[in-house]
């Protein structure tokens, strides 16, 4: 049994023209019309962010990315990387290469679903996975996500439900994501909450730490010196 | 031994090596603060002292000052020292008043801060001006050199070694472990990037050795000790029995046709376990020495661990040889002592062990090979006559071979193992001769760097090879499509084309890397050698001795050095082979005359020393209650002198006070 | 020796069933724990994508507990759980300005971390401190006839495991085997369920549930084995989606514990089977009655 | 012979190590570190020698009281000693070494002995870098005044054994 190809995500892609559009598309008299648009590949120097490669690799457990020799294991391995723009592997050249608008706007980072296949396959011993969260943080600290994209609102809802709980309500967390994304979504889900509902699972109690306090306080210790707290 | 401090005169010399220390060190400032040192007559610095001018400027000044200690401050005395001292004894002083100061490798190259590392040359400087001044005179001692020679290992390495050797009329003792010689070669089906026949090529030279008036050929012998110095070696080696006589076989095969298995039943390990053999077998047709041997594993023979016949043997073998009388079950383990003066190191390698890599599924899927078990696929005296069917009966329509497994992986061996490129190359050629298959390499990248190997490159490319530039992710045996059911699946990223691909084969080849053997360090042990961080021997200098060996008179050649193909391996052999030719014609070792000795009357007696001698040099005499050093046997490692409780144990070139002196300069206050 | 039970919020929300199963085999089983008092969230995926040291310091507050409560041993039944305690040892101990900023944070809250406590997963814990034979005295009905497909996902095993091989992990294979289970040959065994994909980029994610399923179909498993909760409800809940889009593999996924207390006897509704939205209905045969001619449909899909 | 040694101020005051180090494994170990250009803290000076076991504790000792604030001896690893058993003797009176240095009062990192083999370059740098940190962190030893201070007091009482009172003072300065 084959089942249909992978496409490309609902997610629309963030400032990068459309790719050429499909064959598909004929005029009336079945003449093939050169309407795709056309995009400047070429990149200059000035395009570099130069020294985001360093900063990048200069965090820990991001070190090893000078070491890539750019054999593609990461995607060869990658789960996802049949949905992604750019893959692992160009990930970790346009980092290296200080190519940090790319970087930053690619789905790559959103898509990785950290199952550590790349960082373990590595021969070079790079840990792809780290250096993609690296990203995905670098990403939400500029505000370089698509609106209403999924993912850094679910990280930020997690934030938030852990400061305030120390514990994560599953369906809340759910929930909120759907509210703050789309409801379309919410409704497309329907199912989904009824077999939930069916089989107990569907919880709304929230589950909290008895010391509430204790993460915020942990949090602003993180990086202030001691006693000042 | 007399060290003269009165009118001590020391000329001292710093180098720049152009900019190597002059970069880093300030050299003029150095010279400069050295003649400020007491006994120094003349203080220069200049760009290449090792060069001639170099040279000739330390002779001028030895007559012009009539200077009688030298001090040279460039690179690693490993390196030079002995350059300096002929230079020296040219000018008619003894070579032994002279001492070398490292600030090269130990200061210019390895500091980045110019005034810590000038500091750092100052009192490098000023410990071997102090230190010479209790330099003494000493003598070279030379040791005649045994003329026969050793050469360990018997591929096309070995082989080469020891013809051009023996054809120079050196005697030469030929050892290898495996009953054949001919190594990893004699398993190749043909040559890259010529497509030489890799037998036709071979064998020639294999019945050379076996029947060369100047080799003495021990197959199944293994070195198992080695005793001695350059120029006078003595090793013991070993050998397995064969059960068969090697005088008295000729060769006939025809004990194997009348062995009681009528089929050859057993993995046959020339053919890569995927042929089969009897018990009594000849690895493989040009075999040297064509004789036959007997795996007492397996022979009924040797069941129940006894030499009487058992019930099903009928030792028909032996009424088959009749009146030769080669089988004989009652060999044992031999071992032998030899006599010689150098030893050529050739054991070459093993092949990466592809079960470390799981994800390519060998051992799980049967059609996943190794490339070696391809090659005697491909060759018309394997295992299948040449046909290539895989061991589920197909013929492949499509292959996929996968480079460096087990090389350029930090998880595995990190090293990039040089001929797999060229091999994978060959193989796709012989693949898709053989099945007209189609053939993907998938490759990190291809290094194809040798005489006429970017040809062969092209060559692949015309024939409609695909090249996929991509490291494997896996081999999975899970379809997604139609076109997958039932085959191999390879998930690779075409990195050039920038996205990942699925690619269905039939047949999936591992280019497996090279490796130290499995008892490389042992080796290396026996031999008193060094491994480099890989584990394969080390050379003496990468580009300025490649074939020497830390310990003089033992010379390596091919991948026991390292991963190389056939043209380097024969090369280096030769080179190996010249190395020794060079001290045998010479006819004498000169030793350092860095040897221990007592001053007897400061002997107490106490034989503290006698059992810390590895070379039992010292001898404790009843009659005098006094220690003696023969000097012929001492090494000069110096660990009698500093266990001597009296303190009557001295060394050449490393005495108590040449050292003290050494140390005080060091730390002395600029 | 006493385990500190870390359940994790899965195992209090979604992956309740887990908790159902795992603990009354633990306690059948003689392995004695407590659950960890007051712990929090362990910092999860989600949180390391927005501040990494955010995310060990949340961790450590948990590993920081167990030490204090003088427990040696953390299990950590949920594999983001195990990954995320494990990656923050690695962290404290590699990087000195990560263990700098834990000190700090876990100080203002008069806690502390030495780094040493181990955290485990229940798989490793049941096949290397329990033993495969004390498991085999306890089975009461061999899962005889079931065939399982083994699913060990992806972050027991990487990049921190250390109980058993990357590539080709076989603990959950030897265990179900030691159930009398039959084991099918899963290639599939430790790629990506998908993870939050499932929620966030719902194609991405149903496709890659939909090839897992499919695959163990192929293989005539009757059901899946999983070892990690957010494993178990992407394989399980987002079936309606799946069969919308691809067809339907109906195939149930369950707890390695699940079939552990089937194995062992335990009353069934003490193991959170009901949980599942498609159901395991598979039982294994009564040893001492006559084989039952007509076998029951293994599943029981979902009514839509 | 006698030198005008005397600890510079501490401002500037820098590590001083020397180093004993095999010609066949530690010494060719260092030049491949040169060859490979790795860089490493220069406070480290070595001395050849033909073998680990042709250090004299003397030459330990004399270091120390010549002004260095550590010494380290580097020597083929266990089993690969080109002289067949020289380590051996060299571990054997390391661990005698160490007893006499700890009854002096001087702490463990300053005297190190270490197996480097020839092809470990990269183990030179990690080695001489981490004791240039550690003994940086020790401070001088400053052996020389000290040895001018016990001078000084064995020679106002003149009663005591010279022998008995090195080590006592000794650790008073360590605490100190």
């Amino acid at each position: 049994m084959s089942i249909p190809p992978a496409t490309s995500t609902s997610v629309a892609p963030v400032n990068r023209p459309a790719l050429p559009t499909s064959p598909d598309q004929r005029d009336a008299d079945g003449q093939v019309e050169a309407k795709f648009t056309i995009q400047r590949t070429i990149k200059y120097e000035g395009d570099r962010v130069v020294g985001f490669g360093r900063e990048v690799m200069a965090v820990p457990g991001c070190e090893q990315l000078e070491w890539c020799i750019q054999c593609g294991t990461c995607s060869g391995v990658c789960p996802l990387s049949i949905y992604m723009d750019y893959t692992p592997r160009q990930v970790m050249a346009l980092t290296r290469a200080d190519f940090k608008h790319e970087v930053l706007r690619s789905h790559t980072i959103w898509l990785c679903a950290s199952c550590y296949a790349c960082t373990v396959e590595c021969p070079q011993g790079i840990r792809v996975t780290d250096i993609m969260y690296e990203l995905k943080q670098r990403a939400i600290q500029e505000h370089v996500f698509p609106r209403r994209f999924p993912i850094p609102v679910l990280a930020h809802e997690f934030n938030a439900m852990v400061l305030r709980n120390g514990r994560i309500s599953e369906v809340m967390l759910v929930m909120k994501l759907f509210l703050k994304t789309s409801w379309i979504a919410a409704l497309a889900n329907w199912r989904l909450g009824i077999d939930l509902l069916r089989t107990g699972r569907l919880s709304f109690a929230t589950e909290r730490i008895r010391q509430r306090g204790d993460i915020a306080r942990m949090l602003a210790a993180i990086d202030q010196p001691k006693g000042a707290a | 031994m007399v060290s003269s401090s009165t009118d001590v005169r020391v000329g001292f010399y710093v180098c720049h090596c152009g900019h190597n220390i002059g970069s880093i060190v300030d050299c003029p400032a150095v010279a400069h603060y050295v003649e400020s040192l007491p006994n120094v007559v003349v203080s220069r610095d200049y760009k290449y002292m090792c060069s001639d001018p170099g040279q000739e400027l330390i002779q001028k000044d030895i007559a012009e000052f009539r200077l009688n200690r030298i001090v040279v401050a460039s690179c690693s005395p490993l390196l030079h020292e002995r350059t300096f001292r002929a230079a020296v004894s040219a000018a008619g002083l003894n070579p032994y008043f002279f001492q070398m100061v490292n600030i090269r490798e130990h200061v210019s190259w390895v500091h980045t801060d110019a005034t810590a590392a000038t500091d750092k040359a100052r009192a490098l400087a000023r410990a071997a001006v102090l230190r010479v001044a209790a330099h003494c005179a000493l003598e070279v001692k030379r040791v005649p050199v045994h003329p026969d020679v050793l050469v360990v290992g018997a591929g096309i390495a070995g082989i080469h070694a020891a013809l051009t050797l023996a054809n120079a009329g050196r005697k030469v003792f030929l050892v290898e472990r495996e009953p054949t010689i001919g190594g990893h070669m004699a398993k190749f089906d043909k040559t890259f990037p010529t497509l030489d026949c890799a037998a036709c090529i071979l064998t020639p030279k294999m019945s050379e050795v076996g029947t060369h008036p100047n080799i003495t050929l021990w197959t199944c012998g293994e070195v198992v000790k080695l005793d001695g110095y350059v120029g006078n070696f003595t090793a013991t080696i070993r050998r397995r029995p064969r059960y068969v006589n090697e005088d008295l076989c000729t060769g006939c095969q025809e004990c194997i046709a009348r062995c009681v298995f009528k089929e050859a039943k057993f993995p046959d390990a020339f053919n890569e376990r995927l042929g089969k053999r009897k018990p009594i077998y000849i690895p493989f047709p040009q075999a040297t020495p064509q004789v036959v041997l007997i795996d007492p594993e397996v022979c009924l023979n040797f069941k129940r661990g006894t030499t009487t016949v058992s019930g099903r043997c009928k030792r028909t073998c032996v009424d088959a040889c009749g009146e030769r009388h080669a089988i004989d079950f009652t060999q044992t383990e031999t071992t032998g002592e030899i006599k010689v003066g150098t030893i050529i190191v050739a054991t070459g390698f093993q092949t990466f062990d592809v079960k470390r890599v799981p994800q390519y599924g060998y051992g799980t899927f049967p059609n996943v090979y190794t490339a070696l078990e391809v090659e005697r696929l491909v060759n018309a005296s394997g295992p299948t006559a040449g046909e290539v069917v895989l061991r589920d009966g197909h013929r492949p329509q499509a292959i996929g071979i996968i480079h460096c497994v087990g090389s350029r992986d930090k998880k595995t061996n990190r090293w990039c193992s040089r001929v797999c490129c060229m091999y994978s190359m060959k193989l796709a050629h012989l693949l898709k001769e053989h099945t007209g298959a189609e053939i993907y390499n998938f490759y990190i990248d291809i290094r194809a760097p040798g005489k006429s190997y970017e040809e062969f490159y092209d060559k692949l490319n015309e024939e409609g090879v695909h090249f996929i530039r991509g490291r494997v992710g896996e081999v999975t045996d899970w379809a997604m499509r139609d076109e997958e059911e039932g085959k191999l699946v390879i998930r690779v990223e075409d990195t050039l084309a920038g996205f990942v691909r699925r690619i269905p084969v039939d047949m999936v080849v591992l280019s497996t890397g090279l490796e130290p053997q499995a008892d490389a360090q042992q080796v290396r042990r026996l031999f008193n050698m060094s491994c480099g961080s890989e584990g394969f021997f080390l050379e003496r200098h990468p580009k300025l001795a490649p074939v020497n060996t830390f310990t003089d008179g033992i010379f390596i050649a091919g991948c026991c050095q390292g991963p190389r193909d056939i043209p380097d391996t024969v090369a280096q052999a030769g080179a190996a082979a010249a190395e020794a030719m060079a001290l045998i014609d010479r006819g004498y070792v000169e030793q350092e005359p860095n040897t221990a000795y007592i001053v007897p009357d400061d002997c107490s007696g106490c034989k503290s020393c006698v059992p810390l001698c590895p070379y039992t040099a010292i001898t404790f005499d009843e009659a005098t209650k006094k220690a003696s050093i023969n000097e012929a046997l001492c090494k000069g490692c110096g660990t009698c002198v500093a266990a001597c409780p009296s303190g009557s144990i001295h060394q050449h070139l490393f005495e108590d006070e040449q050292v003290f002196s050494e140390i005080e300069g060091l730390l002395v206050h600029s | 020796m006493k385990f500190a039970y870390f359940p994790g919020c899965s195992l209090k929300g979604l992956g309740r069933g887990y908790e159902e199963s795992l603990l009354p085999v633990l306690r059948h089983l003689g392995v004695e724990f407590e659950e960890l008092d007051d712990w929090n969230c362990c910092g999860a995926t989600a949180y390391m994508a927005i501040d990494e040291s955010k995310a060990c310091v949340l961790a450590a507050r948990n590993l920081a507990l167990a030490e204090r409560a003088g427990l040696r041993e953390v299990l950590a039944p949920c594999a983001a759980c195990y990954l995320v305690l494990n990656k923050t040892k690695h962290y404290f101990h590699d990087y000195p300005a990560m263990k700098l900023r834990i000190d700090r944070a876990l100080a203002a809250v008069k806690l502390s971390y030495a780094g040493e406590t181990p955290v485990r997963h229940p798989l490793d814990v049941l096949l290397n401190d329990v033993g495969l034979d004390a498991i085999k005295q306890r089975v009461v009905r061999p899962l005889k006839g079931l065939k399982v497909a083994p699913y060990y996902g992806c972050q027991i095993v990487r990049p921190y495991a250390t109980f058993d091989d990357q590539e080709n992990p076989v603990a959950m294979d030897l265990l179900l085997e030691a159930l009398g289970a039959t084991v099918v040959r899963y290639p599939l065994k430790t790629k990506c369920c998908g993870g939050s994909l499932t929620g966030t980029v719902p194609r991405a994610g149903t496709r890659m549930v939909y090839i897992l399923l499919n695959e163990a179909r192929k293989r005539g498993a009757d059901c899946l084995a999983t070892v990690c909760p957010l494993c178990q409800f992407n394989l399980d809940a987002y079936h309606a989606q799946v069969e919308s889009r691809y067809g339907t593999p109906v195939l149930p996924t369950v707890y390695f514990t699940q079939l552990m207390g089937l194995a062992f006897g335990l009353p069934e509704d003490q193991l959170g089977l009901r949980r599942a939205a498609v159901r395991l209905t598979w039982r294994p045969p009564d040893p001492a009655a006559t084989p039952a001619v007509a076998p029951a449909p293994a599943v029981d899909a979902a009514p839509s | 012979m006698t030198s005008p040694i005397a600890s510079p101020p501490a401002a500037d005051w820098e590590p001083r190590i020397v180093a004993f180090f095999c010609n066949w494994c530690t010494y060719t170990a260092a030049d491949l570190a040169g060859v490979s250009r790795m860089k490493y803290a220069a406070n480290v000076r070595v001395i050849r020698l033909m073998c680990s076991g042709r250090v004299d504790p003397q030459f330990v000792f004399s270091a120390l009281a010549n002004g260095a604030d550590g010494v380290l001896i580097g020597g083929c690893h266990i089993g690969d000693c080109h002289y067949a058993e020289g380590n051996y003797k060299t571990l054997r009176r390391f661990e005698l070494l160490k007893r006499l240095l700890r009854d002096l009062g001087i702490e463990e990192p300053r005297v190190r002995l270490e197996w480097i083999s020839a092809s470990e370059g990269e183990r030179v740098k990690a080695v001489v870098n981490e004791m240039v940190a550690q003994i940086r962190a020790l401070g001088p030893l400053a052996w020389p005044d000290r040895l001018a201070d016990w001078d000084r007091e064995a020679a106002a009482a003149p009663s005591e054994a010279p022998s008995t009172a090195l080590p006592v003072k000794s650790a008073e300065v360590a605490h100190a």
